[in-house]
C-alpha cells in the first residue's frame, strides 16, 4: 500500500470521485491550472480538463452559491474555499441556502455538495488564514461538519462526504497536510458519517478531539501512559455534527472524566457543547469537570506568538492530570 | 457620463393607453385573450390573499399586483425543460410554470409544503434572502450547460436586489461562465420604502450589464406583449448558448410591499395614481376590447370563473393545514440522525400532549 | 415616570443619543422616512434629517462594511440590521473587521459602532426571519453581545451600547416589542455592560436567560414558587460575551442547580457555553447537570408550527422541577 | 455591446520606451527625479523582502514590483487631511503616505505592530480579506463628508476584488450617497493564478463605473506621469464634491503572488517578458536620462543610499521584535474583561515557562 500524506490521499479521493460519477465537479478560487493553493487538486484540472475542475472568479459567496443551484440541479460539487478564514463570506449561502434546502422544500429538493477548507493554525499563515470557526456551523442544522486528522481518515471520510445526499463541510487540518504519511489503500473506500473513532482505548480519561488537534492528543496519550501511568482513551470526533453522542457518553461513562481540546478560542467553541452533552449525559459518573483545552478568547494571533498561543501537548497532559487527580 | 435611458431605451409593442406600437411577434390574438383572462384570475387571487391575511387566515403576504405582465412574460416563452429561480413575490410567475397557487398561501402561512414544488416542475421554492437565488441560478443553469441541454434558466428579483453583492457575484459568474440564464429584474422602483433614486445613483438596471460585458435590455414590464416577445428571443439566444442576459422589466407595486406595510408612510399618492394608469391589465383590457375580443359580459365571465378558481385554491388550502409537524424533523437531513431522532420523539409527545 | 414599550424605549434611547453626540448617525434599511419595519426608528429621520438617519440600499455587508470605515474615521454608527436572520450576510464585516479593528491596529484605530437587529421567534414572520444566531457572535471575541429583556434594560443598556468604545451587537427581543410597558425614566440612564441582573434571589435552581426567553422564565418562576413550592433565582444575562461568569458561577454554588433557556437550536447554542463554565467552575456544589430548554436541531420551523418548536413556560417549568428532583 | 476599451481609453503620459506622449502636468522634472529615487528605493526594499522570506526572517510576503508607479501616482496628490486605505501589497502607496516601511515586514512577519500605524497619518492597517476594505473605504470618505472636510479617500484594491460582493456594495453605496472617494484598482492582470480573462468577461474595469452611474477611468499604471495627474485632478474634484470615481490602474505583477507562489504553472514567459519591457522604473529611467537627469554615477548614488535605507529598516525591524505576547490580551477590547483577564494571567504564566 501507498504511503500518502493528507494531501496525496485527498487529491486520491478527488480523482476517484471524478472518475467514478460524471455529476461531480470541482470549484473554487486557483483549483484549475495551479492546483489550489496548497495543491490538493493538482493534475485534477489537466485529468479532468476546465469543464469539471474550475477556477471561478474571485467571491466565495459566489462559489458557494451556484453550488447551491448547481447541486438542486443534479450536479455534485466539491467547492474549495482557500482558507476556512474566509468562510465568513458564505455563511448566508451556507447556513440559510445550501443547509436548508431540503427542510424548504420537504424534500422535493437537495443539496448534495461538499465544501472543503484548510484550517487550523500553525504554519504562520497571514492574518484570517488560520481560524478554526467550525463551531459557527455545528449550530447550522441541515449541514454536517467533517473533518479528517489523518491521511486514511482524509480520504474515506472525503468520499463520503461526496456520496452523501447533504451538504458536508470537510475541513482539512491546513498543518498537517505534509506532516506525515499513512499507509492509505488504492481503493475508493469510504468512512461512514457520524461515528466517532475511538483511537485508543483507556481507563482514566477520555481525550477528545478532531482535526488538528488529534496531533496533540495522541503525542499527550503516549506521554501520560509512559510518564504518568495514566491510561487515556481518546476519541477523533471525525463528525462534529450530526455528533455521535452514543460513542462519546459510553467512554466518559467507562472513564468518568474527559478532556476536550480544540484550537478555536474557547468561549463557545465546540468544546462547549461537547461539555454539556457530556455533563448532562453521564452527570452521575463524572469524577471530573469536563475540562476544556483550547486558544484563547482573543482573535487568531499575530503569528510571531502563534506557537505561544495555541494548545499544545503539554497543555493537554495538565489538563489530563487534572482530571485524574481532581 | 453614460446616459442610461439613452443607451437603453424602453422597449414597448402595447402603450399606457392599450394602443399596440409594435408587433404581437408570437404572440396571437386568441393567446393574448388566454393571457388576459389569467391576469384576471391571478389579480383576483391576490386581492382575496390580502384579505385573507387580513382575516387572520394567512401570515404577511406580498402583493404582485400591477407586476402581472412583467411575471407573466418573464417566463410566457419557457418550456418543460427550462427552469424558473423566483422569489416571494413572484407566485404569477411560478403559477404559469405549474406550481398551484396554494402554494403562495403556504408560504404566508408558514405552511411546511411552502417549497414543495410539484415533481417535474422546474421551479425551485420561493427565495426570501434577498438576491441569495440569483447564485443558485447561475448554478441551475451551469447545470444544464454542463449536461448540454440547452436549457434556459430565469431567475427573477427585484430593483432592490441588484444592491447585493450576492446579484454582483452572481451576474459576474454568469458572464465568465457563459451560462444559459436570463437575469430578469422586476423593477418595481421601491425596495420597501426605499425608491429606485436612493437604492442607486444609475438610472437604468439596464445598464449594469455593461459592467459584466453582456446585452442589457430594458422593457416595459406592465406591457405583457413586449416582455413575452423580448423573452421569447432571450430564452431562444440562451439556448443556443448566447447568454446570459440581463433584462430590467420595468413596473410597479401598486400595492403595499407586504401586508405588514403601509406605502402612505413614504410615497405619494400622485405616483400612485400614475401608474394605476398604466396597469398592465387595464392595458391589456383596453386593447382586446378595441379589437372586438372582449366585452362586458365576458368580463363578468372571466370573474365569476376567477373566483371558482380562488375558491377551489382556498379549499386545496384548508385541506393541507391537516399536516403533522413532525415533517419539521424529516426534512433536515436524508435521514434523521440519531439525536435528532430523540428529539423528534420529544417533539411528538409534546404534540400529543398538547393536543396539536 | 412614563411607561414605554421595548419599541418606544429603545427609540427614545436613539433619539437621546443623536441629540447627545453629534458623531452618531444611524444608517439600515427603511430607518427614515419609514421609521424601521419595526418602528423603532420612528420619527429621527423627520428630527434629525437625512444627514444622521440614512436609508441605506439594500445591502447590509454594505451597512456594517461602512459602519467600520465610519467608526474607524470618528464617527459611531448605529447600524440596523431588519432582521437578525439576514446577519449572515455581514458575518466578515462583524467578525473578520468590526471585531479587530482594535487588534489589527495594536489600539490604534477602535470601531465604536451598534449593529441593532430584531431578533427571535413567536411572530409568524416569513423564514430566515426568526432565527436567534446569538451564539455565533459569542465565539467572536472583540465583540460585545448585548440583548435587553424588557423597556427599562432597553434603553439603558442601548445607551451603553453607543457609549461603548468597542463594536456592540444589540439584540432586540421582537416578540417583545410592544408586548409590555415598564416605567422608563426620561433621562439618559445607563445600564453597564458585561453585567448579569439577578432579576429574582432564590435558593433551590438557578434559571438563566436573556432577551425573549426571561419572559418565560419569569413566568415559570411564579408558577415554581405558586405551585411547587420551588424558589428559583433568576439570572437576566443581559450581556452575552463578556460573559459575567461571577454572577452565573456565584449563583449556582448557591443554589447547585441550573437550567439554561433559550430559543435557539440546541446544539451549540450559548446554553452550551454556559453549562461548561458552570459544570467547570461550579463542579462540586452541583447536585444535578445543567440542564437546557432549547429549540430543537431543525431549522426554524414553519411559523405554522412554530408555537410547538418554540420553548414555553411549562418546559422550563419542567426542566426546573426535573433539576430539583435529579 | 460595449466596447470598453473604446469607451475608456488608455491614459498615457510617458509612454513604453520612456518617450513623454503628454505633459507634465503639475509635475516638475525635479519631482521626477524625486520619484525615481525613490521608486528605485521600493524596488530595493521589495527585492529584500523577498529574500528575507527566503532566509526565514519574516513569512509570507506579497511584492510590489512592477505596480510602483501605480500606487506611488494614486498618493501622489495626496495631503495631509486625506485618507488611504491599502492592501497587503499597497506597501509602496502607504510608505508615501506615512507609515514605515518595516510594516511591511511586520505584516509578513506577523509581528503585533503590523496595523500600529503612525498617529496622525491617515492610513488604515493593510486589509486582507479581498474587498472588505473598499466598503471602509466608503465610509471613511463618508465620515469626512458628514463633517465637512473636503478630504479625498484613496481606496485601492486589485482586478481580482472587483468580483467580490462587497466591491459592488462599496461602488454602489459611494454613488448613492455620492462620497469623496476615488476606487483605485491595480489591475496587474492575475488574482494569483485566475488571469483577468476569466475573472470577468468585461473587457476593462474601468467600465463597471457605468453600473452605478460614475465617471470612470483607464490609465497606464505603470506611467507615473499619467497616474498622478489624473490622480491630481480626481482628488481636486473628490473634494469639491464631485465623487466618486472608478479609476483603472493597468499594470502588472512582475513577481509572483506571494513569496508562497510560483507563476510558472499557470502563466507564460512570453508575457512577462513583456511586462519587464514595460516597467515603470525603466520607463522613468529612460525618460530622465535622455532628459540629461540621471547618469551611470547616479544610479550607483541611488542603490548605495537606497540599501542604506533598506538597512534602518532592517535595524528598525529587529529592534522592534522585541514585543511582549502579552500585547494580544491588551487590545481586544478597550478594557481587559475579567475572563480574558485571567486567560491572559495563564498566559503570561505560560510564556514565563517556556522562556519565551
Ligand atoms: C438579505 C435580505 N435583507 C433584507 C430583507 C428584508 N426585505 C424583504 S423585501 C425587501 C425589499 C426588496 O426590494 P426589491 O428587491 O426591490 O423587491 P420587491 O420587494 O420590491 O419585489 C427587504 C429589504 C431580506 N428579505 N433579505
Ligand atoms: C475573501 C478572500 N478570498 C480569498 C483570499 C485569498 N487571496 C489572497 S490574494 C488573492 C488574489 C487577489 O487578487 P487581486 O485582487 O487581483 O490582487 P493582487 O493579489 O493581484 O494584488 C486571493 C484569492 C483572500 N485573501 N480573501
Ligand atoms: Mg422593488
Ligand atoms: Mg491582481
Amino acid at each position: 500500500m501507498a504511503k500518502l500524506t493528507i494531501a496525496q490521499a485527498l487529491n486520491q479521493a478527488l480523482e476517484s470521485a471524478l472518475t467514478e460519477d460524471p455529476a461531480v465537479i470541482i470549484l473554487g478560487e486557483d483549483v484549475g491550472r495551479d492546483g489550489g493553493v496548497f495543491r490538493i487538486t493538482d493534475g485534477l484540472f489537466e485529468k479532468f480538463g476546465g469543464e469539471r475542475v474550475i477556477d471561478t472568479p474571485l467571491a466565495e459567496s459566489g462559489i458557494v452559491g451556484t453550488s447551491v443551484g448547481l447541486a438542486m440541479a443534479g450536479m455534485k460539487p466539491v467547492a474549495e474555499i482557500q482558507f476556512f478564514g474566509f468562510i465568513y463570506e458564505t455563511m448566508d449561502q451556507i447556513a440559510s441556502q445550501a443547509a436548508r434546502v431540503r427542510f424548504r422544500s420537504l424534500g422535493r429538493y437537495s443539496a448534495p455538495m461538499v465544501i472543503r477548507a484548510p484550517f487550523g493554525g500553525g504554519v504562520k499563515a497571514p492574518e484570517i488564514h488560520s481560524d478554526s470557526l467550525e463551531a459557527l456551523f455545528t449550530h447550522t442544522p441541515g449541514i454536517k461538519v467533517v473533518t479528517p486528522s489523518n491521511p486514511y481518515d482524509a480520504k474515506g471520510l472525503l468520499l463520503s462526504a461526496i456520496d452523501d445526499p447533504d451538504p458536508v463541510l470537510f475541513l482539512e487540518p491546513m498543518r498537517l497536510y505534509r506532516a506525515f504519511r499513512d499507509e492509505v489503500p488504492e481503493e475508493a473506500y469510504r468512512i461512514p458519517l457520524g461515528k466517532a473513532n475511538v483511537v485508543r482505548e483507556g481507563t482514566d480519561v477520555t481525550l477528545i478531539g478532531w482535526g488538528p488537534s488529534m496531533a496533540l492528543i495522541l503525542a499527550a496519550a503516549d506521554e501520560l501512559v509512559a510518564q504518568y501511568d495514566v491510561s487515556p482513551e481518546v476519541i477523533d470526533l471525525r463528525t462534529l455534527t450530526p455528533l455521535d453522542e452514543e460513542t462519546l457518553v459510553a467512554s466518559v461513562q467507562k472513564t468518568q472524566r474527559a478532556v476536550v481540546v480544540h484550537e478555536a478560542v474557547r468561549t463557545s467553541g465546540f468544546g462547549g457543547e461537547l461539555a454539556a452533552v457530556i455533563q448532562e449525559k453521564a452527570f452521575l459518573y463524572l469524577e471530573a469537570p469536563v475540562l476544556r483545552v483550547t486558544g484563547y478568547d482573543t482573535p487568531y494571533p499575530m503569528t510571531m506568538f502563534e506557537d505561544l498561543w495555541l494548545p499544545d501537548t503539554s497543555q493537554v497532559i495538565t489538563a489530563a492530570l487534572a482530571s485524574v487527580r481532581f | 457620463m453614460t446616459d442610461g435611458m439613452e443607451m437603453f431605451p424602453l422597449i414597448q409593442r402595447l402603450d399606457e393607453e392599450g394602443k399596440l406600437v409594435g408587433e404581437l411577434g408570437f404572440l396571437s390574438v386568441a393567446d393574448l385573450r388566454e393571457t388576459y383572462e389569467t391576469m384576471r384570475f391571478l389579480r383576483t387571487f391576490d386581492e382575496r390573499a390580502w384579505n385573507l391575511q387580513r382575516q387572520g387566515v394567512i401570515g404577511t403576504y406580498a402583493p404582485f399586483k400591477g407586476q402581472e405582465a412583467a411575471q407573466m412574460g418573464a417566463v410566457a416563452a419557457l418550456n418543460e425543460s427550462d427552469w424558473l429561480v423566483p422569489t416571494y413575490r413572484d407566485w404569477a410567475a411560478s403559477y404559469l410554470r405549474g406550481v398551484p397557487m396554494e402554494h403562495g398561501l403556504f408560504f404566508s402561512k408558514g405552511h411546511p409544503s411552502l417549497g414543495d414544488i410539484p415533481t417535474g416542475k422546474q421551479v425551485l421554492p420561493a427565495q426570501v434572502v434577498i438576491a441569495a437565488q440569483t447564485l443558485h441560478g447561475v448554478g441551475v443553469a451551469w447545470a444544464t450547460k454542463l449536461r448540454h441541454e440547452a436549457a434556459a434558466t430565469v431567475v427573477t428579483f427585484g430593483d432592490g436586489a441588484t444592491s447585493q453583492g450576492d446579484f454582483h457575484e452572481a451576474m459576474n459568474f454568469a458572464s465568465v461562465l457563459e451560462v444559459p440564464l436570463i437575469f430578469f429584474c422586476e423593477n418595481n422602483q421601491w425596495a420597501i420604502s426605499v425608491p429606485l433614486s436612493q437604492q442607486m445613483h444609475a438610472e437604468t438596471i439596464a445598464q449594469r450589464s455593461i459592467a459584466y460585458g453582456i446585452e442589457g435590455y430594458r422593457v416595459d414590464g406592465n406591457d405583457y406583449i413586449a416582455v413575452a416577445n423580448l423573452m421569447k428571443e432571450l430564452t431562444e439566444r440562451v439556448r443556443a448558448g448566447e447568454g446570459p442576459f440581463l433584462v430590467e422589466a420595468v413596473t410597479y407595486r401598486l400595492g403595499a410591499h407586504t401586508t405588514a406595510d403601509d406605502p402612505g408612510k413614504y410615497r405619494a399618492s400622485e405616483e400612485e395614481d400614475l401608474w394605476i394608469r398604466r396597469d398592465p391589465l387595464l392595458r391589456l383590457e383596453t386593447w382586446l376590447r378595441g379589437e372586438g375580443q372582449l366585452s362586458d359580459d365576458d368580463v363578468v365571465a372571466i370573474d365569476a370563473e376567477s373566483e371558482r378558481k380562488v375558491e377551489e385554491i382556498l379549499a386545496n388550502f384548508h385541506e393541507a393545514l391537516d399536516i403533522s409537524p413532525l415533517v419539521l424533523f424529516d426534512n433536515v437531513y436524508a435521514e434523521v440522525p440519531t439525536g435528532l431522532a430523540s428529539q423528534r420523539a420529544q417533539f411528538e409527545a409534546r404534540v400529543k400532549e398538547m393536543g396539536a
